[in-house]
């Protein structure tokens, strides 16, 4: 490499190994002896990561603006040699989207560790809960610096495997038991895509790297993303149903996307993750791991631009999501599950800004990530500040709150910020990203998209406004909810500092750095009719929620449900995606495969086997029945034989 | 001198009468020692004397092949007279299974066992015929020796259907004779010609050993005879009457039929599989062990039959793998015999589920019994696994790979029959009503040598080795 | 006497050893069991570092070679006549196979530490058969191969017969009688190799130089493949397996699973591959569509069973699926990852089995709805289940996702000998298996550890004792060491996976 | 020619006799008739002997196998009971069986013989008495001869007679034909 | 006619088709006769008929020797060997069973 680099790019291993080695060290050593002593030296260790990832992005950011913004690997290893051309390199790839991840996953995560020192205060599985948390963190940051595809791969399975462990970790509750299952079952269905678009892209990686020649390693994203390379890859033509290989690769590859982000249909699973501890909620189902998905498809974005049509098919689900999810929200109760959908309808809005990304209109590419970062910091602090409310409360319920304004001032305080900055309001963080990513599908030309999108912007104003409304305003509706005092500092502290960055994100220069080609880079500014429609929408939702839940009463919100009729109800009942997931997993693959098949294997194939062994004892018998004891049957036998075999010989030869 | 071994044990025989007239009724239990310690000299006199040579003017010869079969003639006689010795001497707890007149018993044994080495001698055809008269006859007197109901129906079905055999075997050598005019084997086989009537001669001679050899579906009467004779001469028939047999098949297809080897792989293939699936199959429906031990006989004839198999190239191979298993089936065979003996001897129970709980009752007992189970179905280490591969790879040299399969196949098959035996003995608890029998210190040494015998027979190449070697000097120069 | 007749020996002696112990004595023979496996442990360790410091600097050149390397061959005549050698060698693949072994038996003497009932006898046949395990692994004269194969699979019956539990005696029968036909095909075909090659010998590397007749290979391919799948619990041979493995004893399962069931991949890849390319050029697809139902079969299967047993030994069935897959896939990928799933599963199923047993002895029931929330009362057999479970699901970071990633890049990859499409698909079709896995693991596991205790007698049960901790955590660590460096396997095996691949495209 | 013809007519008219003598030793219901019809078609052998230049053979024939062992079957059937000198007829099916396999063999054997030719192989006239050749052969040690037989057969003729004996003799001891 | 006797005199094959049609009548007497003495006087017409067969080869064809005729002799001693002890096992099964019918002697079968 021609520049210089400093310290921590020059030891990015340490980026992975601070959080791995914490984790080991939690995990086997410490928690065992003591629990309150895993969780202080968890946390410290994410610490550390942050400060190593703020240091990375600044070194990062002093490289870049001196020689451009360049993507290379500091530091790799041969991990896994599957054979020539197609070795995996664990190591950490630097360019600006992943130190833009880097930085938010491990403030997040330090500040989702420091609160959850007072969350968890207390619980059973205290040290088990660091323990998980950090190898989270650890899959995250591999996850987010992968090199190559295969990285890329195993990060992904380990941050699902540490978000199956912490959904389900009340374990002696079957819901969250279930959750935990169907959160894994669902997301590893996803993958099956992503390894089959894995296996595609490697196979035809291994054929292109072999005629470009040298010693390139076809799972790298690098060399994937190589012009040449992704000629060559257009090139190969249709592979099976007319679709040409590239796009059916990378439509597999959308989908683990699409199941990790929850994107519908794959959606079903993160409302129901939320049986995990709210912390978690937080962090990995709302600021980071969810986001894998969009990071994916930013990540191998000159492919799908490349591709053209596997992106439209981005575009058009994260749209359909969006407007999806928030609608369910609208009419969801708990308070955790319309940050769910709130959360999946964010997503929609980060994968349609990726969607109308093209070579061409680059914006929404920028938007994304844009909205990403943006995104983790509100989602969180709205995740833990409903933490701090369900802490104080001991509900869910929004009805059960209410009232909460003064019993829990900071908690209030840093909601409001959250929830404007959801809705879009000015200056707060949500305000820029939204508006660059509806610039983006306006400027891109996807007209429809554009409008789903100022749909959902007034629409989630209005879901957040009634979630704010029924918590903190009106009066106390439940014995829990008037019993309710502020959370201890150590949660306050997170909440304030993730305030604070809800507020300024929107300033940061990201368009600077984040984007895709050479030249022709958005100009990050606002526009303004956009910004107004925009502005008008979230205000319209608030206004709208004022007046249905502003007093904290349910008489309007009931009426208004009544008035809807059947249609609230299918709402309600989230379109019944669930009974219908329910009823093909369980009836027809239980019912219609699996038990046909467990029958099949004891009566036909064992059978078969028992059968053969009663053949054998039936001619056993029959050759029983020669012996008769009947000396001149035996003589018969004998020289009939005798004359048999003459004949026999005779005949033959 | 060649034909020392056989005059020791006709001298041995004679001695007998003497010494039974001589001795007290205290001291007559020495009368089996005497025909054991004759034997031992035979088998002394047939390991040290020339590998070949000839007497009377060529009438009586011995090469390796013959040779061979004389030293596993012995072995099975004398471990058949050892592991009487018991019975004989009226030492059983169980009354009727004793065996009366033991100087006639050893007698009439002697001159079985002095029938069978001439046998592997004879050189001509009369010879050959006396010779297996002898080695037949005496049989249908011992499988009556009991006298009991069983034991003379037994030797009833025995007689008649000896004699049956016994006159197409006459008949066939009577036309063989009349096709070369020839009495001399080497002479016959110079003058055959295939033709209508030579094969006429051929299928009844064979019809005939095959009743010797219990080859299917020639074998009918053997699981009745086993099953009817005192058990002392159930081993003995399962191993040195099969014995026999095979050595006269052995001068028929090498001696006789030589130069028209080619022609009878086919046969001996399909007699073999016939013989060794039926008498897999009858076998593990069976419920005595007697029984039992008759079809699974019967089953390893069929094998002994892939020896003869693969005339082009190198038929001493073939030769060399089925004397080999022979001796192997020898040991192993009477190792499982002598612990049928000595239950039923003390117990009268001859039923395999008998044997339940017998590892616990008898825990040496019932490992040999189970070491030579599973010599008999063929399991390394033991020279059963090792003999049968060498069969195995001698149909397989001649192309038979189907049979090769098949006898695979039917070997795992007995290993089902084998194994109900071991999991009565191992798994199944012992009767309330079982109780500890004695063990003799005759028949201890008897199962000590053979389970040792079969393990090392597998594992130790030696025995193999020399006999392989001699049959191949055998097959240097013509097939005399 | 060389270092890979020690390491054969060494159960053997110590299970002579446990022979001559009186049988009343029974904590002395298993300390006597213990130190043996120890010994041999440290033994194969010895043996590994020897084997890497001799292989090292040949790997590079096996790149291209055709003929595999052995190294610390010991070779004698045997029966001299019929060519038969006692022919001991070590190559990558046997290595990885023996110290899979070596950790199998150690860990399943840990595991047996509870066996009270004829102590004496249960050990010393539970090391003979590790013998037999050991002499397959090392032996490259077919004969001796074959010797060892069978002395390997029958001590099973007894081992099952006597201290297994349920239909014990169908089961142990079943199993003897399928794998020994099994075997039956076996030598039928090596009988083939020998009479056909005309060299009047029975060892591998010479049989390797022959190009065996079209004819032949067409028939004999087939016939040794499926010999070996009977083992490795090919569809439809695998009956014997849920059945048997149910009724087993835990370490007997531990092995059987284990290392045992490896026998059958490790000579589909070894005899049947390597000796008969052009069989196998002509066969790949065939066994590749058979195992695809395997691998398919057994996890659905899998979904519905009650009884923990039945429950892993139908995963078995898939997960062996896979490793005959790759056996089938006929290429580099392919065969790694099956050498490395015989790795993992071995590992894997071990732990499983282990588990099973400890948890059974604990609760005295297998079935999964009469358990529940055990989890709270066995936190550490619950983590080990569920690490074992994680790593039959794949997740990498554990032994399986090396494997299966080879398997599934093996099978796409495919070969030229068969229609692309058609591996393509059966691949693809392969791949619904992650999905199932995760359904009936995450269910199975689920409802026996997690939720709230349904027994109030389960809350008096104990977490695991020290022996118990030291095999499963020894297990657990081997599964993440293999996934997380994987790199040590693979770099054991790799060169000595090339020279089948080499002949295959020769 | 004359004697020539007249043989041959003996030879058809003691072919005939001897079948349908042996016909009746195997279907006669009195087995002492049976017995009679066996010694006649051993006496016709006897002939057959004579025809075929066998004088020495013939007369063994007449002296062992007439005088002897048919003696002994007939004093077999007079120990044995009375009810049993006339038997059962054997079933059907036996008798079919029976039937079956022995016309097979016959039509085979004779379908063989028909198809082959006999010829002299060893040319040639005894320049001595058949009878004196057969005493010189039988205690010959050479290559000609047939003193191991000759002694074979004593052999078993002996260990016939003492196990014929042991297992023939009344209750040796006690119990032994309890059942 | 003395001329046609003279064609129609025995050769080989007259005395080979007596000797198989005696030895299947003795066969067929062995699988039908029931009382055990009358099944050995049909093994004695077999082995008749195969003694037979040697003299007759003896003398068409090589009667330059007296093998066939040796042969014969032997032949007849060992039947009666046979008789010998088909009669001592006859007289004990008799002593049990009252009864030398030997399709009743069928205690031992499957």
């Amino acid at each position: 490499m021609e520049y210089e680099l400093g310290f921590a790019l020059r030891n990015a291993w340490l980026i992975l190994a601070i959080p791995f080695l914490s984790f080991l060290l939690v995990g086997l050593l410490v928690r065992p002896l003591s629990e309150k002593a895993a969780g202080i030296i968890a946390t410290l260790a994410v610490f550390a990561s942050a400060a190593f990832a703020y240091a990375m992005a600044a070194e990062f950011l002093t490289l870049g603006a001196a020689t451009g913004w360049k993507t290379f690997v500091p530091w790799s290893f041969e991990w896994l040699r599957f054979q020539e051309r197609m070795a995996v390199h664990i190591g950490v790839l630097v360019d600006p989207i992943s130190i833009l991840l880097l930085v938010v996953v491990t403030t997040v995560s330090s500040l989702v560790h420091l609160y959850s020192l007072g969350y968890m205060h207390g619980e059973a599985g205290f040290g088990r809960y660091f323990t998980f948390l950090n190898l989270f963190t650890f899959s995250m940051l591999g996850l987010v610096t992968a090199p190559n595809l295969l990285q890329m791969f195993v990060c992904w399975e380990l941050v699902g495997a540490s978000s199956f462990c912490l959904i389900g970790f009340y374990f002696d509750r079957p819901s969250a038991v279930a959750a935990s299952k169907k959160a894994f079952i669902v997301t590893r269905f996803a993958d099956l895509g992503f390894l089959l678009g894995i296996l595609i892209l490697g196979y035809f990686g291994y054929q292109v790297a072999g005629e470009v020649g040298g010693t390139r390693q076809a799972f790298d994203f690098l060399f994937l993303t190589d012009p040449v390379v992704m000629g060559k890859l257009n090139a190969i033509g249709a592979g099976i149903l007319g679709i040409p290989v590239l796009t059916l690769a990378l439509c597999l590859v959308y989908m683990g996307g699409a199941g990790k982000s929850a994107m519908f249909p794959l959606h079903v699973w993160l409302p129901d993750a939320m049986e995990g501890p709210t912390p978690v909620s937080a962090l990995i189902h709302a600021a980071t791991m969810v986001v894998a998905g969009v990071y994916l498809v930013a990540r191998l974005f000159p492919l799908f631009a490349t591709s053209g049509d596997a992106l439209l098919v981005v575009g058009y689900i994260g749209a359909f999501t969006a407007l999806f999810a928030a609608v369910i929200a609208c009419t969801q109760d708990d308070i955790k599950r319309v940050l769910a959908y709130s959360t999946l309808s964010q997503l929609g809005y980060m994968m349609f800004a990726l969607g109308v990304a093209s070579v061409e209109h680059p914006l929404g590419y920028t938007a994304s990530m844009f909205h990403l970062f943006t995104h983790a910091f509100f989602k969180a602090l709205l995740f833990l500040g409903a933490g701090s409310v369900i802490h104080a409360v001991h509900s869910n319920e929004i009805w059960r709150m209410g009232g909460l304004r003064r019993k829990m001032p900071v908690t209030h305080l840093t909601f409001a910020i959250a929830t404007l900055a959801i809705a879009g309001i000015w200056p707060f963080a949500g305000f820029f990203s939204k508006d660059e990513v509806l610039a983006a599908a306006l400027g891109s030309g996807h007209y429809g998209i554009f409008g789903i999108g100022l749909l959902v912007a007034g629409i989630t104003a209005f879901y957040m406004s009634r979630i704010y409304f029924a918590a903190f305003w009106g009066g106390a509706r439940t014995e829990g909810a008037s019993h309710a005092h502020e959370s201890p500092v150590i949660m306050l502290i997170p909440l304030v500092v993730l305030a604070v960055l809800s507020v300024v994100a929107g300033f940061f220069p990201i368009g600077e750095f984040v984007r895709f080609g050479a030249g022709h880079g958005a100009p990050h500014g606002i526009n303004p009719a956009i910004a107004a429609a925009g502005t008008f929408a979230g205000v319209l939702g608030i206004g709208l929620a004022w007046a249905i839940y502003g007093s904290g009463g349910t008489a309007r919100a009931e009426a208004l449900a009544r008035a809807f009729g059947g249609a609230y109800t299918v709402v309600r009942r989230k379109f019944y995606v669930d009974e219908l997931y329910l009823f093909v997993t369980h009836k027809i693959i239980v019912r219609f495969v699996a038990a046909p098949i467990a029958w099949f294997d004891r009566a036909i194939v064992d059978g078969g086997v028992n059968l053969s062994a009663k053949g054998g004892r039936l001619f056993g018998f029959a050759l029983g029945s020669l012996q008769t004891g009947q000396v001149q049957a035996y003589g018969s036998w004998f020289a009939g034989g005798a004359v048999l075999l003459v004949l026999v010989l005779w005949g033959l030869q | 001198m060649l034909m020392l071994p056989e005059l020791i044990v006709v001298v041995t025989a004679f001695a007998l009468l003497v010494v039974d007239l001589l001795v007290s009724e205290r001291r007559k239990p020495i009368l089996p020692m005497i025909a054991l310690a004759g034997i031992a000299a035979a088998l002394v006199a047939a390991w040290m004397l020339p590998q070949s040579g000839q007497l009377l003017g060529g009438r009586f010869a011995v090469d390796s092949v013959s040779r061979w079969f004389r030293i596993i003639f012995l072995i099975a006689g004398g471990l058949t007279i050892a592991v009487s010795a018991d019975s004989l001497n009226g030492r059983g707890a169980f009354r009727p299974a004793a065996l009366s007149s033991r100087a006639e018993f050893c007698l009439i044994l002697l001159f079985n066992l002095a029938g069978m080495l001439f046998l592997a001698g004879a050189r001509d055809l009369v010879t050959l015929y006396v010779s297996l008269e002898l080695a037949t006859i005496p049989l249908f007197l011992l499988a009556a020796w009991r006298r009991d109901v069983e034991s003379s129906e037994a030797g009833l079905k025995y007689v008649i259907l000896g004699a049956l055999g016994s006159a197409f075997l006459l008949y066939g050598l009577g036309v063989l004779y009349g096709l070369t005019g020839e009495m001399r084997l080497e002479a016959m086989s110079g003058a055959l010609r295939a033709g209508p009537a030579f094969w006429l001669g051929v299928g009844m001679v064979v019809a005939g050993v095959g009743f010797k050899l219990t080859l299917v579906p020639f074998h009918l009467w053997a699981a009745d005879v086993y099953q009817g004779a005192p058990t002392q001469v159930t081993a003995y028939l399962s191993v040195a009457s099969k014995g026999a047999g095979l050595a006269l098949l052995f001068h028929v297809l090498y001696r006789i039929l030589a130069p028209l080897a080619p022609h009878w792989d086919g046969v001996i293939a399909v007699l073999a599989a016939l013989t060794m699936t039926v008498g897999n199959f009858a076998a593990i429906v069976q419920k005595n062990i007697k029984r039992l031990m008759a079809f699974s006989a019967i089953s390893q004839a069929g094998y002994l039959l892939l020896g003869f198999l693969g005339h082009d190239g190198a038929p001493g191979r073939g030769v060399a793998a089925m004397l080999f298993y022979l001796l192997v089936y020898v040991v192993t065979n009477l190792a499982a015999f002598a612990v049928i003996i000595w239950y039923s001897g003390e117990t009268g129970r001859e039923k395999i589920e008998d044997y339940r709980g017998l590892s616990k009752t008898h825990p040496l007992m019932a490992l040999a019994m189970m070491v030579a189970l599973f010599g008999l179905a063929g399991i390394p280490p033991l020279a059963g696994f090792v003999g049968k591969f060498f069969l195995f790879s001698v149909a397989s040299k001649a192309g038979l790979h189907w049979l090769v399969g098949l006898a695979a196949i039917n070997s795992t098959v007995s290993l089902y029959y084998y194994l109900g035996i071991v999991r009565r003995m191992y798994i199944e608890p012992a009767g309330a009503e079982d109780r500890a029998v004695r063990v003799s210190p005759m028949l201890a040494t008897v199962l000590a040598i053979t389970t040792l015998a079969s393990v090392i027979l597998g594992v130790v190449p030696v025995f193999f080795e020399t006999i392989s070697f001699q049959t191949a000097d055998w097959l240097k120069g013509t097939l005399w | 006497m060389g270092l890979l007749s020690w390491l054969i020996l060494l159960p053997f002696l110590t299970a002579l050893a446990i022979v001559f112990t009186p049988g009343t004595r029974k904590s002395l023979i298993k300390w006597i069991a213990l130190a043996g496996t120890g010994t041999h442990l440290l033994l194969t360790a010895f043996t590994t570092w020897r084997y890497w410091t001799l292989a090292a600097p040949d790997m590079a050149e096996m790149r291209t070679a055709r003929v595999m390397k052995l190294y610390l061959v010991e070779r004698l005549p045997w029966f001299d006549s019929l060519g038969i050698q006692y022919f001991l060698g070590i190559d990558g693949i046997s290595m990885a196979m023996v110290i899979l072994t070596s950790i199998i038996i150690f860990t399943g003497v840990l595991a047996s530490w509870k066996v009270e009932e004829r102590a004496k006898e249960f050990f010393a046949l539970l090391l003979l058969l590790v013998t037999g395990v050991f002499g397959v692994f090392l032996s490259f004269d077919l004969f001796l191969f074959l010797m060892f194969y069978e002395v390997a699979v029958l001590p099973m019956y007894l081992l099952i017969g006597v201290w297994g539990t349920g239909p014990k005696e169908y089961s142990a029968m079943k199993l003897t009688l399928m794998l020994l036909l099994g075997s039956a095909l076996l030598i039928v075909g090596f009988l083939g190799l020998y009479s056909v090659s005309g060299l009047q010998t029975f060892d591998l590397t010479r049989l390797a130089e022959v190009s065996f007749p079209a004819g032949f290979q067409k028939w004999a391919f087939p016939a040794i493949f499926i010999g070996f799948g009977v083992l490795g619990a090919l569809y439809p041979f695998h009956t014997w397996s849920p059945d048997g493995h149910a009724s087993a004893p835990t370490a007997v399962s531990m092995l059987h699973a284990g290392v045992l069931m490896k026998l059958g991949g490790y000579g589909a890849l070894r005899v049947a591959v390597y000796l008969l390319p052009e069989g196998a050029k002509d066969w790949g697809l065939f066994f590749m569509a058979l195992t695809t139902i395997n691998i398919l079969y057994g996890a659905f299967g899998a979904i519905t069973q009650k009884d923990l047993k039945y429950f892993t030994a139908y995963s078995s069935v898939s997960h062996c699926g896979f490793v005959l897959f790759g056996v089938a896939a006929l290429n580099l990928m392919g065969m790694k990852g099956a050498v490395l799933q015989m790795f993992s599963h071995g590992v894997m199923t071990g732990l499983f089995f282990a588990l099973i047993g400890m948890v059974y002895g604990r609760t005295h029931t297998r079935m999964i709805p009469e358990m529940g929330g055990l989890g709270k009362v066995m936190p550490w057999l619950a983590v080990c289940f569920y690490v074992g479970g994680l790593a039959s699901l794949g997740l990498p970071g554990l032994s399986g996702f090396v494997a299966e990633s080879h398997v599934f890049l093996g099978g796409f990859f495919g070969n030229p000998w068969g229609s692309m499409v058609a591996m393509r698909t059966l691949t693809v079709v392969a791949t619904l298996s992650v999905v199932v896995t995760a359904v009936y693991v995450l269910r199975g596991l689920g409802r026996v550890f997690m939720g709230p205790v349904t027994d109030p007698h389960f809350h008096e049960l104990k977490d695991a004792t020290l022996t118990e901790r030291i095999s499963t955590g020894v297990l657990v660590a081997t599964l993440a060491a293999v996934g997380l460096m994987p790199w040590l396997l693979i770099d054991l095996i790799e060169a000595s996976i090339m020279p089948i691949v080499n002949r295959l495209h020769s | 020619m004359n004697g020539q013809a007249a043989s041959t007519v003996f030879f058809y008219v003691f072919a005939a006799v001897s079948v349908a003598l042996a016909v009746a030793t195997v279907i006669s219901r009195r087995i002492l008739r049976a017995a009679v019809a066996l010694m006649g078609v051993l006496a016709t052998s006897a002939a057959f002997y004579v025809m075929l230049d066998a004088e020495f053979l013939a007369g063994v024939q007449i002296l062992v196998y007439v005088g002897g062992i048919v003696i002994l079957l007939v004093y077999a059937v007079m120990l044995t009971r009375s009810s049993e000198l006339i038997e059962d007829r054997p079933s059907g099916r036996r008798r079919g069986a029976a039937l079956a396999v022995s016309t097979l063999f016959f039509v085979a054997a004779a379908g063989a013989f028909v198809a082959s030719r006999f010829e002299t192989l060893r040319p040639g006239a005894l320049t001595v008495s058949g009878t004196t050749e057969i005493g010189r052969r039988l205690l010959d040690q050479g290559s000609t001869g047939y003193v191991l037989p000759f002694e074979l057969i004593s052999l078993l003729l002996l260990s016939v007679l003492i196990g014929g004996v042991v297992i023939a003799r009344t209750n040796p001891d006690k119990g032994e034909d309890a059942k | 006619m003395i001329e046609q006797l003279a064609t129609m005199a025995p050769g080989p094959l007259h005395w080979l088709v007596l000797t198989a049609l005696l030895f299947a009548i003795g066969t067929y007497g062995i699988l039908t006769r029931r009382n055990a003495v009358g099944v050995l006087m049909a093994v004695e017409l077999a082995l008749n008929s195969g003694a037979l067969n040697f003299v007759v080869f003896n003398r068409y064809v090589a009667p330059a020797g007296v093998d066939g005729q040796i042969m014969s002799i032997f032949v007849i001693a060992v039947a009666a060997a046979e008789v010998v002890v088909g009669m001592a096992i006859f007289v004990v099964l008799f002593r049990h069973r009252q009864t030398v019918d030997v399709t009743r002697m069928n205690r031992i079968r499957d």
